[in-house]
């Protein structure tokens, strides 16, 4: 099995390297800088040359791209221009809050998902399985902040019942720091939900269709059983990928729920990047996303084998 | 020049009534003793000496103060420097410290840290290099500073005071020296609150400063006894507009630093909410002057000036009839010191059909002119909405493009990418300083006759020269039409009525609060 | 060698695939959907004399009314002709984005099924650009090159062709392995002839299945860019902008927003269903078992997209 | 003890009545008896087979009635159906790698069946699955149990469907095509243990299957099924020997019997050899992880003009391998094949292009072997026009038109898609495609072994027909003996890639030399129960 992990890990350098070119001259290409920025809107064009020469900025693109892939390598990723912090620190400031959304939302989404996608498989054509399909349709397609807009509009203000913005550290102040979770896990959730429902229905449904299912049926093995534990385990494999995917995507995406929940999260950095051209940030939080992408990826691929003994044994030439 | 209203409005009528806003009275705020102030934008740094951002200005003055204040007459009060003499040619100034004065960090003020402060404030800034060019300062003995003008400068006092962007605050000399012309990012001040921490993108804690020594005299604008009636004030950046006005209404938040235009209406149906403002822009059509062109035809401009409705411009750019109003004066009319005595106040003509004859005139072609704005300020994005409308209206094809912030000062650098743009000119404490009249400024307006008047305003030695010179530079403005002024946009704020006693000088000031709970 | 167990004696009527598209639900209710707000689009605002652009501030934020059907909008537009033309802006954003996309990544899928070395370097390429988030690849290139309507094309195109290329290439690279592929090769035909006739025409299948997607995720993406200021860029009308103006005024005048989504809402659920109805017709073999229709749709607009085709 | 199983005028229709594919069948399963259920693909056995355990595909409209063991199962409600789904009947599925939960180990799935019946204790569970799995010689028991499906060959998982059948010592096993999927010599081990569960558990068998070798071998009575109706039902020797239904007695005739190959004259002058291995190598490349894998070692044989060599052997003996190495589809990686005098492994570009225009390729799979979106002329046409052979397009229209005619197929099919032909039709087609550069040498891969009997039969004659008219050389590569025998001049025998016999057809089948040849051949189930009984007394020792 570490075999298979170095390998699949060593296959993501190049795609790493490839992912620093693309963020460093998209960056290098956008228009502003961290210069001006810092001097304000009325700067005079001369003293924005200057800073711009005191920062660097000025040098050509190959000798900043090195100056900067090279720090990367020995893992110092810079210092913000704004935030008066590491770049490296700001990222775990930042990325704490939007792994707790993720994982909450996830959560959420999960317990929603599974047991519907289960049963509308297994109720396939009955009402209940057209009104999970109304329920993930609209899930889909409803515009995400507008969802979140009406959940503040009716648990903060008209209920009171959770604050309208902001996040505190659920591990230092849990009471707290869940309530801000709540809503924005929510308004995120509904949508991830009704995603997850359609793959856990359609692989359901495709595993119940297969022979082994009605060879256990011959034998005497009755429906409920057959559905959960002989068809969910096979169910699995796309599941686990379509969670692996969620948690990618709302690790980077939730940039939206952020904005409006006002939570630190590591897509409102990384807005504000762009916005204000702090260029160190932008490639280190982008670099960053794309580990934790890829990691991702692998961890789906690792708990493949742990579900599927064809991938876990064959690896190991078991046969 | 306070503005607390408190106006009811009928409640706007809407489809979806059960999203209306019923609000309930505010839940108790966190902490009790603690102002809690929602703030729109966020500051890149909290160095007035470097960043022209007025953010980063009045969050600073919380933390570091000037030898000099305003009170609410904007007359100009002791600060650090309890008093002052001027010698009889008006070129040099001595100033008296203030005695007992502590930095945030324990250390006592010392000329030393003045002087290394205000000759950064002056390498750096716009105010430092406008009016302070080749002043010198030295120290004389424990407590005095002596100011050392190559000319009289009128506004020498005033620029020493609290301005808009970029004060001449006093910071300890070993962190200027180490800071250089990079921002300071060790924040040691004098003033009434000490920074407890700074998340950026997040939020800022201050604290009162318990060894604050305070300015003599009742508190007045900046002025007088400065120590705050509470204990903590703890900024929150909230960039999104809805989730501020949100959070003002469930009592999170006590203050709300801007509020959007559209939410007025509710905050104003709400009696536990109270509303303010204060002046925010100078709203003008700016020409580029850097690119060969139609508008550096004087008959063009006229039609500009003559051709546009103001009074719809304003109304897309704040809403409200009460935070705007047409001026076409330099300075604002809030600023009592500079009388308008020049020209119509209420310039609106709107008369499209002189406009089209004056184009005709010029001999303009139709040929593609771009009007640039920024989307990151609502008044620059829905004013060039409804100019461009207007001005097509006039036969002129012009097309808009919105950019954001950064991009926005980047296109304006280049001279050849656009024809009009839309000036938001922070209001400044003299004229000289106004953005409209600087020819360094991309696409600025190049005219002897208005550096000639310049040079004479920034040698004025009284305040009285200065005020006739400002009637020169008026009708300068009015003839030459460097620039359209379309009016003046004031930024609203709400707050909660556990907030009493609220003053305002350019923006809030949140230590002259009262919390009553 | 195993006896294969299909039912010779019962075969579809002549004409397959059209006789199979007429009676299938989904495909023909989407279609009329995404057919009505084309013609919508395109034919009402010259209709009814509608001027999406035509600017009255004294009578902005006004309610449904006689004059104005959808009520007008923060600049007192009329809403009801901002959401037509908003509607040909977004529906001709996306088809462009989507034949666009469809195109290069066709063309990438299949040159990387066929040359060892174009496929590591292609594919390497692909990773990168699918390891970026797409909205903060495409913020990020409409930063870069202005908000100019045809610099949101590329960026969305550029966001959307590894998706396409990976899946076209692990689909050609599985139709290879087909008998009817071998036989061409056993005969001597050239790579082109092999990609011309046979590769080509069995790609578009699954292409067809996921045009859709690609179609309804541009119109979402658009949304929530000029969410973040980086959509089609004001005054033209875009159902993303018309939000975005709306979200500010969503407590005076919640009816923008609740008019802009549900125009968007209906659109997505009319491409969901030509989608659903697209996987049937197309192989219905594949059925449920392909990647989970729309499942994959909201990934496309914040995440990075997985690698199938590859496990 | 009454009857086992009753099924008493079973009808079933899709669609509405649209299509019926059962019409108003009755059978009746005696104790102890074992039953073949026989039929071409589409005459609805595997669906009469199924009802048994009212096991229907959706849409299914189901009338009549079906006793078993006493119930009626067709009115059964859902636990009562659980209790008699294992414990009165069980079922052994047609594809074994499918019929076993991948994810599961083969303990736990024999368990899920006694679990369903109500044995609670999981160790009793384990040690009744070890025992079964001994009953049904599965080797070293105790640990395999812990394995999983994919750890095991095709027939020791067909031996575990089985033992999961015979959990409960159900009274009547139903088994769907039980050795279709599995090779001819793993075949005879399952009829063995098919017979043994009659003999030793007393269990009735029900055997659906469409080999008449497979119904002489084991059934004691047999019923012909065609389009959903029994045509006839006999004790397998009177239907053997005296067959009363014109269709039974067509369906025998179809089947081509060992040992009668038509006397085809030996063509001495093998002056001219079309294709020559020489000590052939064929190993595929190691993919990334994965060991390399020799798929032909060593094997040497030549073809001579207008002459056809079978090549005989199971799954993995490497006779596709050598077929697909004459086109180039795989890679010569030792000794050499030289086609046409040259050598496969260092020919390239134009003059491999050349070379393959004088082959022509027959694939075994009709459904998968021509492209969807290509009419049946353009599939014809596509050789001729790869190589720009006619200029003109009406000599193009003549050519395949005439490619038609010879292939017996009317010319009005040129318009339709393959999509829409018949197996026996496409494979016509595949022919047309092969013949269309009039090649002097044809490769065909098991060109009928996805057909019906009665079809394969047809396509063979047509086969043996141009290819005497037209005298091109053949590979001719399958697995079925009496089918090669039929066809070959001379035949080849492979076994895990290496050629154990070579030699004239006549010579090979009657008197091989070779062990494994022999027990190829006497593993192969004549249509004849007498000779079949009499081959399992004498060939007691070597299954």
């Amino acid at each position: 099995m570490l075999s298979y992990t170095l390998r699949r890990a060593g296959a993501l350098l190049p795609v790493l390297l490839v992912v620093s070119v693309i963020i460093f001259s998209l960056a290098y290409l956008t228009p502003g800088d961290p210069a001006r920025t810092t001097l304000g809107p009325e700067a005079l064009e001369v003293d924005v040359q200057n800073l711009r020469d005191s920062m660097g900025l000025n040098d050509p693109f190959w000798v900043q791209y090195f100056r900067w892939i090279l720090n990367a390598i020995h893992g110092d990723l810079g210092t913000s221009y704004f935030l008066n912090m590491s770049v490296a620190e700001a990222i775990g400031q930042h990325f704490l809050p939007t792994l707790q959304l993720a994982v909450l939302t996830i959560l959420y989404a999960l317990v929603i998902s599974i047991p519907l996608g289960t049963l509308a498989a297994r109720w396939r054509g009955s009402i209940f399985d057209r009104g999970v399909a109304g329920f993930t349709l609209i899930g889909l397609t409803f515009p995400s902040f507008v969802l979140s807009l009406i959940l503040v509009i009716a648990f903060s203000v008209w209920l009171h019942w959770l604050p309208v913005a902001g996040y505190r550290n659920p591990f230092s102040d849990p009471w707290n720091g869940m309530r801000y979770l709540i809503l924005p896990a929510l308004s995120l959730g509904t949508i991830y939900a009704a995603v997850i429902t359609r793959t856990v229905r359609a692989s359901v449904l495709d595993v119940l269709k297969s022979e082994y299912v009605d060879a256990a049926r011959s034998r005497g093995v009755n429906e409920t059983r057959l559905l959960f534990a002989h068809a969910l385990r096979n169910a699995g494999l796309p599941i686990i990928t379509m969670i692996g995917l969620s948690f990618a995507s709302l690790v980077s995406g939730a940039v939206v729920a952020e904005s409006i929940f006002n939570i630190p999260g590591i897509g409102s950095l990384l807005v504000n990047a762009i916005e204000r051209r702090d260029y160190p940030v932008l490639q280190g939080v982008v670099l960053f996303l794309t580990c934790v992408y890829l990691g991702l990826n692998l961890l789906v691929d690792l708990l493949y084998g742990l579900i599927d003994p064809r991938v876990r044994l064959s690896d190991a030439g078991a046969k | 020049m306070i503005h607390i209203k408190h106006v009811r409005g009928p409640l706007a009528a809407t489809i979806l009534s059960v999203i209306s806003l019923a609000f309930a009275g505010p839940t108790a705020s966190a902490e009790s003793d603690a102002l809690v102030v929602a703030n729109g934008s966020q500051p890149p740094s909290l160095d007035p000496h470097v960043s022209t951002a007025t953010t980063t200005n009045i969050l600073a003055r919380n933390i570091f103060e000037t030898l000099l204040t305003l009170d609410a007459n904007m007359q100009i009060q002791p600060g650090l420097a309890e008093s002052w003499n001027v010698s009889e040619d008006g070129r040099t100034y001595r100033f008296t410290l203030r005695p007992g004065v502590k930095f945030h960090n324990g250390r006592a003020l010392t000329p030393q840290d003045v002087i290394a402060s205000l000759e950064r404030w002056e390498a750096y800034s716009q105010p430092g290099k406008n009016i302070f060019q080749g002043a010198t300062w030295t120290a004389e003995g424990e407590n005095t500073v002596a100011l050392q003008l190559p000319v009289p400068r009128f506004n020498a006092l005033q620029t020493l005071a609290p301005l808009f962007a970029q004060s001449a605050v006093i910071m300890p000399a070993e962190i200027v020296a180490a800071a250089g012309d990079k921002p300071v990012t060790e924040i040691v001040g004098t003033g009434p609150f000490r920074l407890v921490d700074w998340q950026a993108d997040r939020m800022m804690e201050l604290e009162r400063y318990d060894k604050y020594t305070s300015f003599g005299g009742k508190q007045s604008g900046t002025a007088g006894n400065r120590t705050p009636a509470f204990d903590k004030l703890r900024v929150e950046f909230v960039p999104d507009e809805s989730t501020r006005t949100l959070g003002l209404s469930t009592g999170e938040y006590d203050l709300v630093n801007p509020v959007a235009f559209d939410n007025i209406s509710e905050i104003q149906a709400n009696e536990s909410l109270k509303l303010g403002s204060f002046p925010g822009v100078l709203l003008n059509v700016g020409f580029n002057y850097g690119k060969p062109g139609i508008f550096h035809d004087i008959r063009a401009r006229r039609a500009v000036s003559v051709g546009v409705e103001r009074q719809s411009i304003l109304a897309a750019a704040a809403v409200d009839p009460k935070f705007f109003r047409l001026n076409n004066h330099l300075m604002l009319l809030a600023q009592k010191q500079w009388a308008p005595n020049v020209g119509e106040t209420e310039f609106n003509p709107a008369d499209a059909g002189k406009a089209k004859e004056l184009l005709k005139e010029a001999g303009y072609d139709g040929s593609e002119l771009t009007l640039i704005t920024s989307r990151d300020f609502a008044e620059m994005y829905n004013s060039a909405i409804v100019i461009q409308q207007q001005l097509q209206g006039l036969g002129l094809n012009v097309k808009v493009e919105s950019y954001d912030w950064s991009t926005f000062v980047k296109v304006r650098a280049d001279k050849n990418a656009w024809d009009l743009i839309i000036m938001a000119a922070v209001p400044k404490a003299d004229p000289t300083q106004l953005i409209f009249l600087n020819k360094d400024l991309p696409g600025g307006a190049q005219d002897a006759g208005l550096e000639k008047i310049l040079t004479k305003f920034r040698n004025a030695k009284t305040t009285e020269e200065a005020q006739k010179l400002y009637g020169d530079l008026d009708a300068w403005n009015q003839e030459y039409i460097p620039s359209v002024r379309i009016g003046e946009v004031d930024y609203p704020f709400a707050m909660s009525k556990r907030v009493e006693g609220l003053q305002v000088q350019y923006e809030p000031i949140p230590w002259t609060v009262r919390l009553t709970d | 060698m195993a006896m294969t167990g299909t039912n010779d004696t019962i075969r579809s009527t002549r004409g397959g695939a059209l006789s199979r598209a007429l009676h299938n639900p989904p495909l023909i209710f989407g279609f009329t959907i995404i057919a009505g707000m084309a013609f919508a689009a395109a034919a009402l605002p010259h209709l009814l004399g509608l001027d999406p652009l035509a600017v009255d501030p004294l009578h902005r934020l006004k309610a449904p009314s006689a004059t104005h059907l959808l009520g007008t909008d923060n600049f007192g537009r009329d809403l009801a002709a901002r959401i037509l033309a908003g509607a040909s802006t977004s529906l001709r954003l996306a088809a462009s984005v989507t034949i666009l996309a469809a195109a290069i990544g066709v063309a990438v899928g299949i040159l990387a099924s066929f040359s060892r070395l174009l496929d590591h370097v292609l594919m390497r390429i692909c990773d990168g650009l699918m390891a970026i988030p797409a909205m903060l690849l495409a913020l990020a290139l409409t930063a870069t090159f202005g908000p100019k309507f045809s610099n949101l094309l590329i960026a969305l195109v550029i966001v959307f062709v590894p998706g396409i290329a990976r899946l076209v290439r692990a689909r050609a690279l599985a139709l290879r392995t087909e008998t009817f592929v071998e036989a061409a090769v056993a005969m001597g035909a050239s790579n082109l002839h092999i990609m011309a006739r046979h590769i080509f025409p069995n790609v578009l299948s699954v292409l067809a299945v996921q045009v859709t997607f690609i179609f309804a995720e541009t119109i979402v993406i658009e949304a929530a860019l000029s969410f973040l200021g980086a959509g089609v860029p004001p005054p033209a009308p875009s159902w993303g902008n018309i939000l975005y103006d709306g979200k500010a005024a969503i407590t005076k005048a919640p009816y923008m927003v609740f008019f802009a989504s549900t125009a968007i809402v209906i659109t997505v659920i009319g491409l969901t269903m030509v989608g659903d109805g697209l996987r049937d017709l197309v192989d219905p073999r594949m059925g449920v078992r392909s990647e989970p229709g729309m499942a994959k749709r909201l990934f496309r607009l914040v995440l990075p997209r997985t690698s199938e085709g590859e496990r | 003890m009454n009857m086992p199983l009753k099924i008493e005028n079973l009808k079933i229709s899709f669609g509405r009545g649209a299509v019926e594919a059962v019409r108003d069948v009755s059978l009746e399963l005696r104790p102890g008896e074992i039953l073949a259920l026989v039929g071409e693909s589409g005459s609805g056995k595997s669906l009469t087979a199924r009802s048994v355990l009212k096991m229907f595909p959706e849409g299914a409209v189901v009338d009549g009635r079906i006793s078993l063991t006493g119930d009626n199962v067709l009115e059964a409600s859902p636990n009562d159906l659980e209790r008699l789904r294992g414990e009165a009947a069980a079922m052994v599925f047609q594809e074994p790698s499918t019929a076993l939960n991948p994810v599961f180990t083969i303990g736990w799935q024999i368990g899920e069946g006694l679990k369903a019946h109500g044995m609670r204790d999981p160790r009793e569970r384990r040690a009744r699955a070890v025992e079964l799995l001994r009953d049904v010689d599965i080797p070293d028991p105790e640990t395999r149990v812990d394995c999983y499906p994919h750890q095991l060959s095709g027939g020791q998982k067909q031996r575990v469907v089985i033992a999961m059948a015979l959990a409960l010592r159900p009274a009547v096993i139903i088994a769907d095509e039980p050795t279709t999927a599995l090779d001819v010599t793993v075949q005879a081990g399952i009829l063995d243990l098919l017979r043994r569960c009659r003999d030793e558990l007393g269990s009735s068998i029900l055997i659906i299957t469409h080999n008449l070798g497979v119904v002489a071998d084991l059934a004691d009575r047999v019923a012909v099924m065609y389009q959903g109706r029994i045509v006839e039902e006999a004790s397998s020797t009177a239907l053997f020997s005296s067959p009363k239904a014109d269709y039974t007695r067509r369906l025998l005739a179809a089947v081509p019997r060992l040992g009668q190959g038509t006397a085809k004259d030996d063509n001495t002058s093998r002056e001219r050899l079309v294709l020559v291995a020489d000590q052939l190598e064929i190993t595929y490349p190691s993919r990334f992880g994965r060991t390399p894998v020799p798929a032909v070692k060593s094997v040497s044989f030549d073809i001579a003009a207008g002459e056809v060599l079978g090549l005989v052997g199971e799954s993995g003996s490497g006779k596709s391998t050598i077929g697909r190495a004459v086109v180039g589809l795989s890679p010569v990686t030792g000794g050499a094949m030289r086609l046409f005098g040259a050598d496969l492994r260092h020919v390239k570009g134009e003059s491999l292009r050349q070379l393959r225009r004088r082959v022509g390729f027959v694939f075994q799979d009709p459904a998968s072997s021509f492209n969807r979106f290509m009419t049946v002329f353009d599939c014809i046409g596509e050789p001729l026009r790869v190589h720009r052979a006619l200029s003109s397009s009406s000599e193009f229209r003549s050519r395949v038109l005439e490619l038609l005619d010879q292939v017996q197929l009317p010319r009005e099919m040129a318009t339709r898609y393959p999509g829409e032909l018949s197996g026996g039709q496409r494979q016509r087609v595949g022919l047309a495609r092969a013949l269309a550069l009039n090649p002097e040498f044809i490769v065909a891969d098991e060109p009928t072994s996805a057909l019906d009997v009665s079809i394969q039969a047809k396509v063979l004659e047509l086969f043996r027909a141009l290819q005497k008219e037209l005298g091109f050389a053949a590979l001719f590569i399958s697995h079925d003996l009496a089918v090669v025998e039929e066809i070959a001049h001379r035949v080849g025998v492979l076994r895990h890639g290496q050629l154990l016999e070579l030699g004239s057809a006549r010579q090979v089948m009657s008197s091989p030399s070779d062990d494994y040849t022999r027990l190829l051949i006497n593993s192969v189930p004549v249509p004849d129960p007498l000779a079949q009984a009499k081959k399992r007394m004498l060939a007691g020792s070597i299954s």
